[in-house]
């Protein structure tokens, strides 16, 4: 059902946890669904996300595509990781079952949560510190 | 790396003996049982012994069986036929909401084709009472489909009181047992049971053959049409091997039953007591004493049902969800959420399935490895702050 | 005794090769398809293996076949289905006198329920053309059914040419091939065909197991309801060893069609050439040349077809007819008294179906006993004044 | 299917064939069902069937149970023909299955039909012998 990389991130997730001094955090799905993705990423000061850490509610596909996305990302910039998209994360993982897909768009749509996360957390800072001037 | 099988609710081993049996019939006795000649007569014979065999181990008459393709078509034969033979009279159906697919998905095709079904709602344990019923049925009510025993949670419902009721309001009586044949006592005539649904790979038989019992007098429309097969009641030539291991297999089903049930209760119950202490924050779900000898389930907060399966597969074990995310649907399982689960604590769910041939060892083996697994996952899960 | 098996349009024997196919099925590989576990995934690959080998062998696509219980099922979920899901666009079918009951019964079953039925006849070798066809379409014609072989005649019909009607005229086109495939080539794609019904036992495969080919973007309501099977078109669990055995049988039975089907009828035609000169008064049924590489039927006058039947089977041959008295009915076979036969004439058929097996000797005995059998019973015939 | 006895009987028809100077002919059935029996009888002058011969198109159990009607009529008189039931034939061919019962009600019918051939030869041949005197 699954192919060899998903089940070596199932079972060895990368960058599994929350991460220490985040300042982005994104969490999509719900439980009615079955899903839940959270992503943390620090994004230093030239915009580059130096460590990301994920936790998931759901099934094999859906910790092996967060483990896969933040892998992804890691490294990248916000910009590229915004360019991530779920049909990038399924071929890394050299395919999911049709019925799986949608955990690879939940994986996208954690990663842009988190960098919307960052952005807004960003610009609350900005204004924080424009109205310290 | 050992391998532990605990899905026998969804099938079951083909036990070897039971091959034996089937054997002659996929070699040098496969004529068409319907062909008067030697070679029709040798599987004709042999369908006749295995008729008798089935209408045996449930109280019937050998002409009361009708065989068919698994139990899945014995659900739609038994509730469509009524349905169409009985419109005249009415056109309402009572179940439960806690129905194998089969029954569900036959129901709500009838309701879309002017029938009108009340889905009856189930306790926390997943039970229906005898009163329920009683206070469902009207005039135009014709038939009552109620699960012998439930394939998710092991719940045993008031099967022989139900039918008592039915049949002094004059309702017919139609009983998914599906999950029951072969494990627990059946006796069709007192428990005044109408129509019963049986598969065969649920006992330890070939897959693709079951049958369903059908009361004497009552006259049902075929879903099959065709062939005179089966007494006009099923059309296509007999699975002759099939049915011959339906036969093989039920009779070995029932054989030393009680001191089967009683072994196989013990791990169960060793699995029920001892996994709680090692896993904080699960539910048993089910009744805690009205369930099948050989079911075990549980909800185990903050994780999902897939995942879970899937780390007890890396490990050799082989369980069920009631998670959605095994079927590829969205819902998690229509049976926990009618007994009251929240969708979170449903999708969490896992269950583990014994049969005569699960060991003490096997049993250790999941007590030692589930608690890991959940603790695992546990970890990994935004829902968990342990 | 000798035993000389001519029976094999009622069924054939399962060839050992497709046995040991399917032997890993019914012993270690025992996991339901639907299961996502090891045990399960082992089924389910087999499963998609045997599909893909089914669909290879009709120039069809894995996805267009649905698994079921045999051809009677396969027919009823074709015509049902077409009925229930296009029953607002028309309620006109079109099929032929001649086809199986599986066809028939499921046509009249229509016709109790609002349906008009078109029953094609046929002309005195059991064909059908494809101007009855052209004239019978209306503009409520919802489908045309039409058999790619008759099972009792073996007359073979001119089915790409009634495909190709039905496509320009945008009515679908079911055709019931159980006697076909495996015996004849057949591309649904090159012949125009929507759907297909086939069975396993009539190709050496097992019994218990068949296909419906649907073919893509035609969406018909399931016969069985339930379970999430065969992307929700036929629930219940998987006759899995029986998939496997039907996708290994149809592979085998595909192989070397053309040079098998050469032998077969030199050795049909050894029957129908010799046994006139051997036994007067007797008269081939079915078309002379488009005719089943496998099928002999005659009838001989003044003699009964079950009489026939049982003094064959004391010395040994397995035959048919198209006798009532083999079915316990009181008429005859429909198809030869669509073919214009006489009730007298149509009650002394035997039919003789040959396999892959047959060996000239097994012809040689036919031509020696069954002139003897037929003397004897003419001397016993009250209408016999030889 | 069929009992040893019916087998035996298909196998080995007693009394088969028409006799010489029969003075009792009965044929039933038709052959649109498929099964037609003839039956020939000899009568004495004290009523006593002598001999008796059957004709049948039929099934193994219409050959069968003509063959076991004539057995049981030979040597009794015309009333004891008479009351030969179906019933009587199939317990003494030691059963048929259900759908072949109707085949014993025809030889049953046919014995009828050969008296009644039997006992109109006789009152014509009465009335002829009158008419002479
Ligand atoms: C032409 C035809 N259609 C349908 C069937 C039904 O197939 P099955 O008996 O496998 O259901 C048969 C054989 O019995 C057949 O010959
Ligand atoms: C309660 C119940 N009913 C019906 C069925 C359907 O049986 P089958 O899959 O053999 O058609 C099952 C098993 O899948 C079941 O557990």
């Amino acid at each position: 059902m699954y192919s060899e990389k998903v089940l070596d991130h199932f079972q060895n997730p990368r960058n599994m946890g929350e991460i220490e001094n985040y300042n982005g955090m994104g969490m999509v799905g719900n439980a009615k669904c079955g899903d839940i993705m959270q992503m943390f990423i620090r994004v230093n000061d030239e915009g580059i996300i130096e460590d990301v850490g994920f936790k998931t509610f759901g099934c094999g596909a859906a910790v092996a595509t967060s483990s896969m996305a933040t892998e992804m990302i890691k490294g990248k910039s916000v910009e590229e990781a915004l360019q991530l998209s779920n049909a990038a994360v399924v071929e890394a993982l050299e395919g999911l079952p049709p019925v799986k897909i949608h955990c690879s768009v939940l994986a996208e749509e954690a990663v842009k949560a988190a960098v919307d996360d960052y952005h807004k957390r960003m610009a609350e800072k900005k204004a924080a510190e424009e109205n310290k001037e | 790396m050992k391998r532990v099988y605990l899905d026998n609710a969804a099938t079951t081993r083909l036990i070897p003996e039971v091959l034996n049996e089937m054997m002659p019939y996929m070699t040098e006795v496969y004529g068409n049982p319907s062909s008067p000649h030697y070679f029709g007569q040798q599987s004709q014979m042999a369908v006749d012994r295995a008729r008798q065999q089935v209408a045996d181990a449930i109280n019937a008459e050998a002409n009361e069986i009708i065989f068919m393709s698994g139990g899945s078509e014995a659900d739609n034969t038994a509730i469509r036929g009524v349905a169409e033979r009985y419109a005249k009279k009415g056109r309402h159906i009572i179940t439960t909401a806690v129905e194998h697919h089969a029954v569900l998905h036959t129901c709500q095709m009838l309701e879309k084709n002017g029938y009108e079904v009340t889905y009856l709602p189930v306790d926390e344990y997943g039970m229906v009472t005898v009163d329920q019923v009683r206070e469902a049925i009207r005039p135009d009510t014709i038939l009552v489909s109620i699960m012998f025993a439930n394939n998710e949670v092991g719940t045993i419902m008031p099967i022989p009181e139900i039918g008592e009721l039915c049949h002094e309001k004059g309702v017919l009586f139609h009983t998914d047992a599906v999950q029951a044949v072969g494990h627990l006592p059946i006796d069709v005539k007192a428990m005044h049971i109408d129509m019963l649904s049986m598969s065969a790979h649920k006992f330890h038989g070939p897959k693709g053959t079951g049958a369903l019992y059908v009361r004497k007098g009552i006259v049902l429309p075929p879903l099959i049409y065709g062939g005179a097969q089966e007494r006009n009641r099923r059309a296509g030539t007999e699975n002759v091997p099939g049915i011959v291991g339906m036969g093989k297999a039920i009779e070995l089903a029932c054989t030393d039953l009680d001191e089967k049930n009683r072994r196989m209760m013990r791990l169960r119950d060793k699995l029920i007591e001892e996994l709680p202490k090692r896993i904080p924050e699960i539910k048993l779900n089910g009744h805690p004493t009205k369930r099948l000898p050989n079911n075990v389930n549980f909800s185990i907060k903050y994780i999902e049902g897939e995942s879970i399966l899937l780390m007890l597969d890396l490990n050799g074990i082989a369980a069920s969800s009631g998670s959605a995310c095994t079927s590829g649907s969205l819902d998690p399982s229509h049976v926990l959420l009618a007994m009251g689960l929240t969708h979170e604590i449903a999708h969490g769910s896992v269950r583990m399935t014994l049969c005569d041939e699960t060991s003490e060892d096997d049993i250790d083996y999941v007590l030692e490895v589930l608690p890991k697994v959940a603790e695992r996952l546990r970890k990994m899960s935004p829902l968990y702050h342990g």
